[in-house]
């Protein structure tokens, strides 16, 4: 892995997000205000928790893209085993959380075992979970959650909102994860050669079940929080957040193949997403606009920081 | 050209170096079959339960129904076996609807709004195409942004207007040859077609050579990036192909397209057998897995299953048919 | 017919030239910049200054499509198949017999790359059969043929034999002799010196990338070739050191794991080079993933230290001990993409780590020692695997499993594709490492190494152990006798 | 059996008299919300973003194109229309908290989920925007007002009635929904359930099938359902105004025209050729255009301060006065059945 290059991408997407910064905001004056941001930070939190994970997985070379249902699924069975079997709500909410865990398990336990390509996979599930999410909430949405459970979603630490405190606290532990353990090393290993990684005595399948595993939890953590939000459960939840996710990720320079990657990348990718959507709306531009404007960025900075690192290298 | 060499062999051939029939069948199309046999089994067993599963019209809704599909899978199945892959094909076929139908409104030709999004289908993917040969941007990176740009722009551009008054004579899958509804003949024919030219010309199987190791395609003298642009520009003229078909099968167009149709496009071929990896399926495979999804949707309205566990049914049949393959493959080698 | 060439960097100013009829064998050690003058000539890089001439007119070569045009074959190191796709179509890729209408002849495929497998002997080969399913011999044989299939008028072979065994040479050598009779160029390059000697017509040496001498090869002998290639005299090649023989490390009994490995048992013990002979496709490979736990046995018993273990994963045998440097580097030894130092530490991470965390410090200076120990040519350790030279690139593996301190370390063609220089040297350090007390199997195709390194050598054929020899009865023809017996239980 | 309608919310349901009877309404006092802070904005131009359930289909343009229509015709109203290009929640909850925080002065909605929606929209509330809602509701705390384009038992009786005289009263039927969890379409399904057991106990109902927002898969979804059924299905119910067009013409391409009736909700453009071909008898909507427009004319009210808690009416430009009902709701009128005489004087 090239520390150099990965750098210069990183380099390069932080300078274009100050720069989105400063553009959006002359655009508007109530762009750039500590309330603002911060509440964007509040909007873009199951995103970030899920393009954590979905780091890891694509550093590995895999990818997953039931995390959007398995968010959906999880919303529904907090609300289900809260109200229909009566479970307090905090033990609702962690039962939730260990379904979801179990469904990225299974995803981890498909691709690892029976050696089916994660994107096939996680296809399958995408269509399982929801289908799941569907049958189990028979349409109906949960509501009426006594009010501190609001205090998750809607509610704010210290000033901040509760959920970034969270993601904050999420994004620096993977990041340390992934730039400075041994199991980081064994995420780019197996992302750059899985076979060699075999060879070497890396336990492949324990750490890749052990990544979707952890894909699933982040992506239902991201369902309970979502669910704090929005006051209410509903079984579309979540429903395309999975590309949302991937085109963080991939605009923060993780490579789709596999072996490179950083959090510090997704979470600059997330931000400017982010920015760019909220700040563009402030300055007056629809939601399509913003759309194809994201969609543009996405391909320049990746063609960008391709020729910055072919003209560094040769 | 005769070989070059001709060493007497130290021992005489051994005959009879070919497997059988069969198992080469198996080993050529195993998922193929294994799809086919879930089709053909679905039918046997929703037929028993209710007899009209299998009256015509039915098979008529099953087959034509989701034609366009099948169609945009042949070109997504070259582009995956390619290596690549595009997640921008469901927006694309949403922006080629639009201007077929409005060409057709105004009062161009038929065959003009028929071309059309032929011709814009493979412009728009070219430029895909040299984004990933040249710029060596990967194909979900740019399509992802595509997506995106279409999706938006159609909104803009559009706002969302339907378009109605379509002229009679433009509706083609509405229509039928020899008996047979248009969009069956379509699938059938371009699947064939397509089947043919991957198996017996050299462009197509340089596709499967590139998407099975690009570096040594580039040894071998393959214009890798030329064929790249080239698999992408095809892929988009299916992509205009089951616009076509898309398009005129109501007497509207929706200026919105169905929603994640780019992932039922892939799933199709992808259950169909083409590796996502690249260098391996057939086209064939994704014709018939859009069917098997067709038949699921339909069986499952005629089992009665509820409609709230349709979804789950359909994942569990999909993830069945995946298990299925790789017990199969495991079973092979 | 001359063909002039300059390059940089990686080469300087090389001039080379082949005439029909002649084998011209290119010599260097590992890194000289021999492949990437072969992919010069063949099109696959072009050349940042030079020139290329065929029969005396300038070419210009923009893809290796216009090299095959000018009558250029080439068998590359890398092996560049198509995992996917059948042997028939491999060999004739991108160059079809057609029928009218444009349509590839699937039939005059199939029966044309018979024909060729059949003057390489090859029967075993399905001409149907995934390339992905063979073993790395049997695709090098495909190379080849895809090679031949061309009817190229110069052909090149970057190390063809480089994971053939002796008597796949013999052949491969007299496919090549008869080429040369009719009037085809054959730039021909290998490290194994017996072959030069037995072939080619001239040689030429590169060094660092420079251009060193060319030679008829009368005039020369072994030792001065090989002291032109490494810049100094190499005393011996196989330096078999003398290590106390302890007791017993390993004894495997009766071991099973599907048609390659049956039925073996052996013992191997402390301080001790236990050699394994076979031909290809004789199960050795099979026999060494089974003990490394790649393909956990079916039955059988391994016994490590007296203590009777079931190995069912790499890690497994790491933890108890157990090393192995495999065959295909490139696929299975090395990260490419990664530094060096990431390399030498993956299999001992833990043992460059404070809790989850790596030490990049201590990994660092380890790495730094193992590239000096093994004498690694690179710019540094940050420097990514895949830039190496193939020696090089072998020594880091081997460098990798030597920080495990392994009690078995299991080689399994240690030096394909190794320079001279770096071949003794590898087996200078199997030669320490043995007198630390480690006990060595090593699988080789080779047969001189076979023979100048093993205290026994273990002869397999058709997945079965038919012969145990020890040093001093160990014979060529002893050897290849037992190599070949059990003929019948080999067919694919 | 699978006929049940089991989705929907669990409200209870209030079907209608099967005469004409008009239903008596208990007064209710006002229950919606009310921004806190709101500076005066009384004659002052207005800014305001509409914010429909999605972009993109022909309903919300509708809608948009009455708002448009009342700003102009106000003169003190800047309004324009933004929204999510998938029926997403979340995406629309993201668009609104970016116009609070841009400063509009009014903001009008059309919810994906009532209960979703409304910490945003209580949001707007606090920071003083005026918020009104069209079409499909959010809790009443939530916003000020909601203007209801015909009650879920108003709706569900006349598309009965409609199935009824055309199938006759024992006939079956089916429905094409978009999905279960769709709140409108959720409530009006429970609402036809009710009243076609209380007026047509002989009718029967066969299925429920989904269809999410997509025109062919209606199509195709129709289709199985008159394979299915045969000559025992009547008549299908489309829910939406993409369903039900495709539904009339799974049932054209089927030549079923004038075997199996299709009712349903729809904009009149859609449906203008399967009108005219006989196809289809009688498609039931409200006007969109004049919902819009009664949407506009209600926020500029409240923000005027001339309608206030306890109001029972509202005047709304030129649909005349608008009558309160539910404490906090504006009622549109009577839906308006499009038929083959009227159908061709609507544009939309
Ligand atoms: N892709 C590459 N990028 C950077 N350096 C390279 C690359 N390929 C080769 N080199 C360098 O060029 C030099 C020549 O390498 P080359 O592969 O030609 O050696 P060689 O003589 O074929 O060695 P071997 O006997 O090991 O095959 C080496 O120093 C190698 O590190
Ligand atoms: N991946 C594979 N799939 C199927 N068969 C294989 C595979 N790899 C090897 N084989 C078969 O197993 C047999 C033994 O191969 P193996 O590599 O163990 O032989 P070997 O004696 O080590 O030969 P060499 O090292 O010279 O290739 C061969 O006949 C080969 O066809
Ligand atoms: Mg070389
Ligand atoms: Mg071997």
């Amino acid at each position: 892995m090239n520390w150099k290059s990965l750098l210069r991408h990183e380099t390069f997407l932080a300078l274009l997000l100050v720069v989105v910064l400063i553009v959006l905001s002359f655009q508007s004056d109530r762009f750039f205000t500590v309330s603002n941001l911060l509440n964007q930070g509040r909007l873009m939190t199951e995103i970030g928790l899920i393009a954590i994970a979905m780091t890891f997985v694509i550093a590995t070379g895999g990818i997953d893209l039931s995390v959007g249902s398995i968010l959906g699924l999880t919303a529904i069975l907090t609300g289900v085993f809260w109200q229909n079997i009566g479970m307090p709500l905090p033990l609702a909410a962690i039962a939730a959380i260990a379904v979801g865990t179990l469904a990225g398990f299974a995803n981890g336990a498909i691709i690892t075992r029976f050696n089916v390509p994660p994107l096939i996979a996680t296809l399958a599930t995408l269509a399982l979970y929801r289908g799941l999410a569907e049958g189990i909430s028979q349409a109906r949405s949960v509501r009426g959650y006594p009010d501190w459970f609001y205090v998750l979603g809607q509610g704010e630490v210290l000033g901040v909102p509760t959920q970034l405190w969270i993601l904050a606290a999420a994004a620096i532990i993977a990041s340390i994860i992934l730039a400075y353990t041994r199991w980081g090393r064994t995420v780019y290993a197996i992302g750059s050669n899985e076979v060699a990684s075999r060879f070497s005595g890396l336990s492949v399948e324990k750490t890749k079940l052990a990544l979707y595993t952890a894909s699933g939890f982040a992506a239902a953590v991201a369902g309970v929080i979502f669910v704090s939000r929005v006051s209410t459960t509903r079984s579309d939840m979540g429903t395309g957040i999975e590309l949302d996710a991937i085109t963080a990720v991939v605009l923060g320079g993780t490579s789709i193949f596999g072996g490179r990657g950083t959090i510090a990348g997704t979470m600059i990718g997330l931000c400017l997403i982010q920015a760019l959507k909220n700040g563009l709306s402030l300055a007056g531009v629809k939601g399509d606009g913003t759309i194809m404007l994201i969609g543009a960025v996405l391909i320049l900075a990746i063609l960008a920081s391709n020729l910055f690192e072919r003209s560094g290298t040769r | 050209m005769s070989a070059v060499v001709d060493l007497p062999p130290t021992r005489p051939a051994s005959g009879a170096q070919r497997p059988g029939f069969f198992r080469r069948l198996f080993a050529d199309y195993g998922q193929e079959l294994v799809v086919l046999a879930a089709v053909v089994a679905l039918f046997i067993v929703v037929t028993m339960v209710n007899p009209r599963f299998i009256s015509a019209n039915n098979l008529t809704t099953i087959f034509s129904g989701n034609a366009y599909i099948a169609v945009a899978a042949i070109g997504m199945a070259m582009v995956i076996i390619t290596g690549h892959i595009d997640v921008s094909v469901g927006a694309l076929i949403g922006v080629l609807a639009t201007i077929s139908g409005t060409l057709a409104v105004a009062g161009y030709p038929i065959w003009i709004a028929w071309l059309a999004p032929v011709l814009v289908g493979m412009a728009v993917n070219a430029c895909i195409g040299g984004l990933v040969a040249y710029a060596r941007i990967p194909s979900i990176v740019v399509t992802l942004g595509a997506l995106s740009i279409m999706r938006g722009g159609l909104i803009s551009v559009t706002g969302g207007t339907w378009i109605t008054n379509l002229p009679p004579s433009f509706l083609i899958a509405q229509k039928s040859v020899l008996g047979l509804p248009v969009p069956l003949v379509v699938m059938v024919v371009l699947t064939v077609l397509a089947a043919l030219w991957m198996r017996y010309s050299a462009f197509g199987r340089s596709l499967y050579a590139i998407g099975g190791n690009a570096e040594a395609a580039l040894a071998t003298g393959i214009p890798v990036e030329r064929r790249t642009v080239a698999v992408f520009v095809i892929h988009g003229a299916f992509a205009g192909l089951a616009t076509i078909l898309f398009a005129t099968q109501l007497q509207v167009i929706q200026s919105t397209v169905p929603p994640n149709l780019e992932l039922t496009v892939i799933t199709a071929a992808v259950i169909g057998g083409v590796s996502i990896l690249g260098g391996s399926g057939t086209v064939i495979g994704s014709t018939l897995a859009t069917i098997l999804f067709a038949t699921i949707g339909s069986a499952l309205i005629f089992v009665n299953v509820s409609a709230y566990w349709l979804r789950a049914v359909i994942g569990l049949l999909i993830l069945a048919t995946v298990l299925a393959d790789m017990l199969r493959r495991r079973g092979r080698i | 017919m001359s063909k002039s060439f300059v390059g940089v960097k990686a080469l300087k100013d090389v001039s080379f030239d082949v005439r029909p009829g002649e084998v011209h064998a290119l010599l260097g050690e590992n890194g000289a910049g021999k492949s990437t003058l072969i992919k010069m000539m063949s099109g696959l890089y072009s050349p940042d200054a030079g020139t290329i001439t065929v029969d005396g007119k300038d070419m210009k070569f923009a893809s290796t499509r216009d090299a095959s045009a000018a009558g250029i074959a080439t068998v590359y190191q890398e092996l560049l198949l198509f995992p996917e796709l059948t042997v028939a179509e491999n060999v004739f890729l991108g160059n079809y017999p057609r029928r009218p209408g444009g349509w590839i002849d699937w039939a005059e495929v199939r029966a044309r790359t018979r024909a060729l497998l059949d003057q390489l002997d090859t029967f075993d080969l399905d001409v149907d059969a995934k390339v992905l399913t063979l073993s790395v011999a049997q695709r090098q044989r495909v190379e080849i043929t895809k090679a031949l299939s061309k009817n190229a008028r110069i052909l090149i072979m970057d190390e063809p034999t480089a994971s053939l065994v002796e008597s796949d040479v013999q052949r491969l050598m007299a496919v090549v002799r008869q080429l040369r009779e009719r009037g085809v160029g054959i730039v021909y390059v290998s490290h194994r010196m017996p072959e030069i000697f037995a072939l080619a017509d001239r040689v030429t040496v590169l060094r660092d990338g420079g251009y060193v001498a060319t030679r008829d090869i009368g005039e020369v002998d072994e030792a001065q070739l090989v002291s032109m290639m490494v810049g100094r005299p190499i005393d011996s090649l196989f330096p078999k050191a003398d290590a106390k023989i302890g007791d017993t490390v390993l004894e495997v009994k009766n071991l099973n794991h599907g048609r390659h490995v049956q039925d073996i048992s052996f013992s191997l013990r402390r301080g001790e080079i236990l050699g394994v002979a076979g031909l290809v496709g004789s199960g050795r490979t099979e026999l060494a993933l089974t003990l490394f736990g790649m393909t956990p046995a079916t039955s059988g018993e391994i016994v490590l230290e007296g203590r009777t273990v079931a190995i069912t994963s790499p890690r497994q045998a790491r933890d108890l001990g157990i090393a192995y440097v495999p065959e295909d580097r490139g696929q299975q030894g090395l990260v490419k993409q990664m530094a060096i130092r990431k390399n030498v530490s993956m299999a001992s991470i833990e043992r460059f780590s404070a809790g989850i965390f790596i030490k990049a410090g201590a990994e660092a200076q380890r790495a730094l020692d193992a590239v000096k120990r093994l004498s690694v040519r690179c710019r540094n350790i940050a420097q990514p695997v895949g830039e190496l030279s193939g020696g090089n690139q072998q020594k880091v593996v081997i460098a990798k499993w030597l920080e495990t301190n392994p009690k078995v370390l299991i080689l399994d063609e240690p030096t394909r594709g190794v320079d001279v220089g770096a071949k003794a040297e590898i087996h200078t350090i199997m030669g320490e490492l043995v007198k630390q007390g480690v006990a060595i199997l090593m699988i080789s195709s080779e047969l001189p190494e076979v023979l100048g390194m093993s205290d026994r050598v273990l002869v397999i054929s058709g997945g079965r152990l038919t012969g145990e020899i020890d040093r001093a009865d160990a014979t060529p023809e002893r050897v290849g006798m037992a190599m070949t017996a059990h003929q019948s239980g080999e067919a694919a | 059996q699978s006929a049940a309608w089991t989705g929907g919310d669990d409200l209870p349901t209030n079907p209608l008299a099967c005469d004409a009877t008009p239903a008596t309404v208990a007064a209710k006092p006002y229950d919606g919300g009310s921004p806190t802070n709101a500076p005066d904005r009384k004659g002052k131009t207005l800014k305001v973003v509409d914010v429909p359930k999605l972009v993109g289909i022909g309903y919300f343009n509708a809608t948009s194109k009455g708002i448009a229509d009342a700003a102009k015709e106000i003169g003190t109203m800047d309004a324009k229309t933004d929204g999510p290009s998938k029926a997403n929640i979340d995406d629309q909850i993201t668009l609104i908290d970016n116009y609070i925080t841009s400063g509009v002065d009014g903001i009008l909605f059309a919810a994906n989920d009532p209960v979703a929606i409304a910490p945003v929209l209580k949001k707007a509330l606090a920071a003083g925007i005026n918020v009104v809602g069209y079409d499909a509701n959010s809790t009443p705390d939530a916003r000020q007002w909601f203007v209801n384009q015909a009650e879920f038992n108003g709706i569900a009786k006349a598309m009965v009635d409609s199935m009824a005289k055309e199938t006759g009263e024992d006939g079956a039927f089916a429905i094409v929904t978009s999905t279960f969890t769709t709140p409108n379409q959720a409530r009006w399904i429970a609402e036809m359930a009710a009243y076609q057991a209380k007026c047509h106990p002989k009718m029967k109902w066969l299925e429920t099938v989904e269809a999410q927002e997509d025109n062919i898969l209606s199509f195709n979804q129709t289709n199985t359902l008159l394979n299915k059924y045969g000559d025992e299905l009547k008549g299908v119910f489309g829910m939406t105004s993409v369903a039900t067009p495709a539904a009339a013409d799974a049932v054209t391409q089927a030549n079923k025209c004038g075997k199996v009736a299709v009712v349903g909700l729809a904009t009149p453009n859609a449906m203008k050729p399967y009108v005219a071909a006989d196809c289809v008898k009688s498609v039931v909507l409200w006007n969109p255009v004049d919902l819009g427009y009664a949407a506009a004319h209600v926020l500029r009210a409240v923000a005027d301060g001339t309608l206030a808690p306890g109001a029972t009416s509202v005047k709304a430009g030129k649909l005349g006065d608008l009558s309160v009902i539910n404490g906090s709701e504006i009622l549109l009128g009577a839906p308006t059945v499009f038929t083959k005489d009227n159908i061709n004087n609507f544009d939309f």
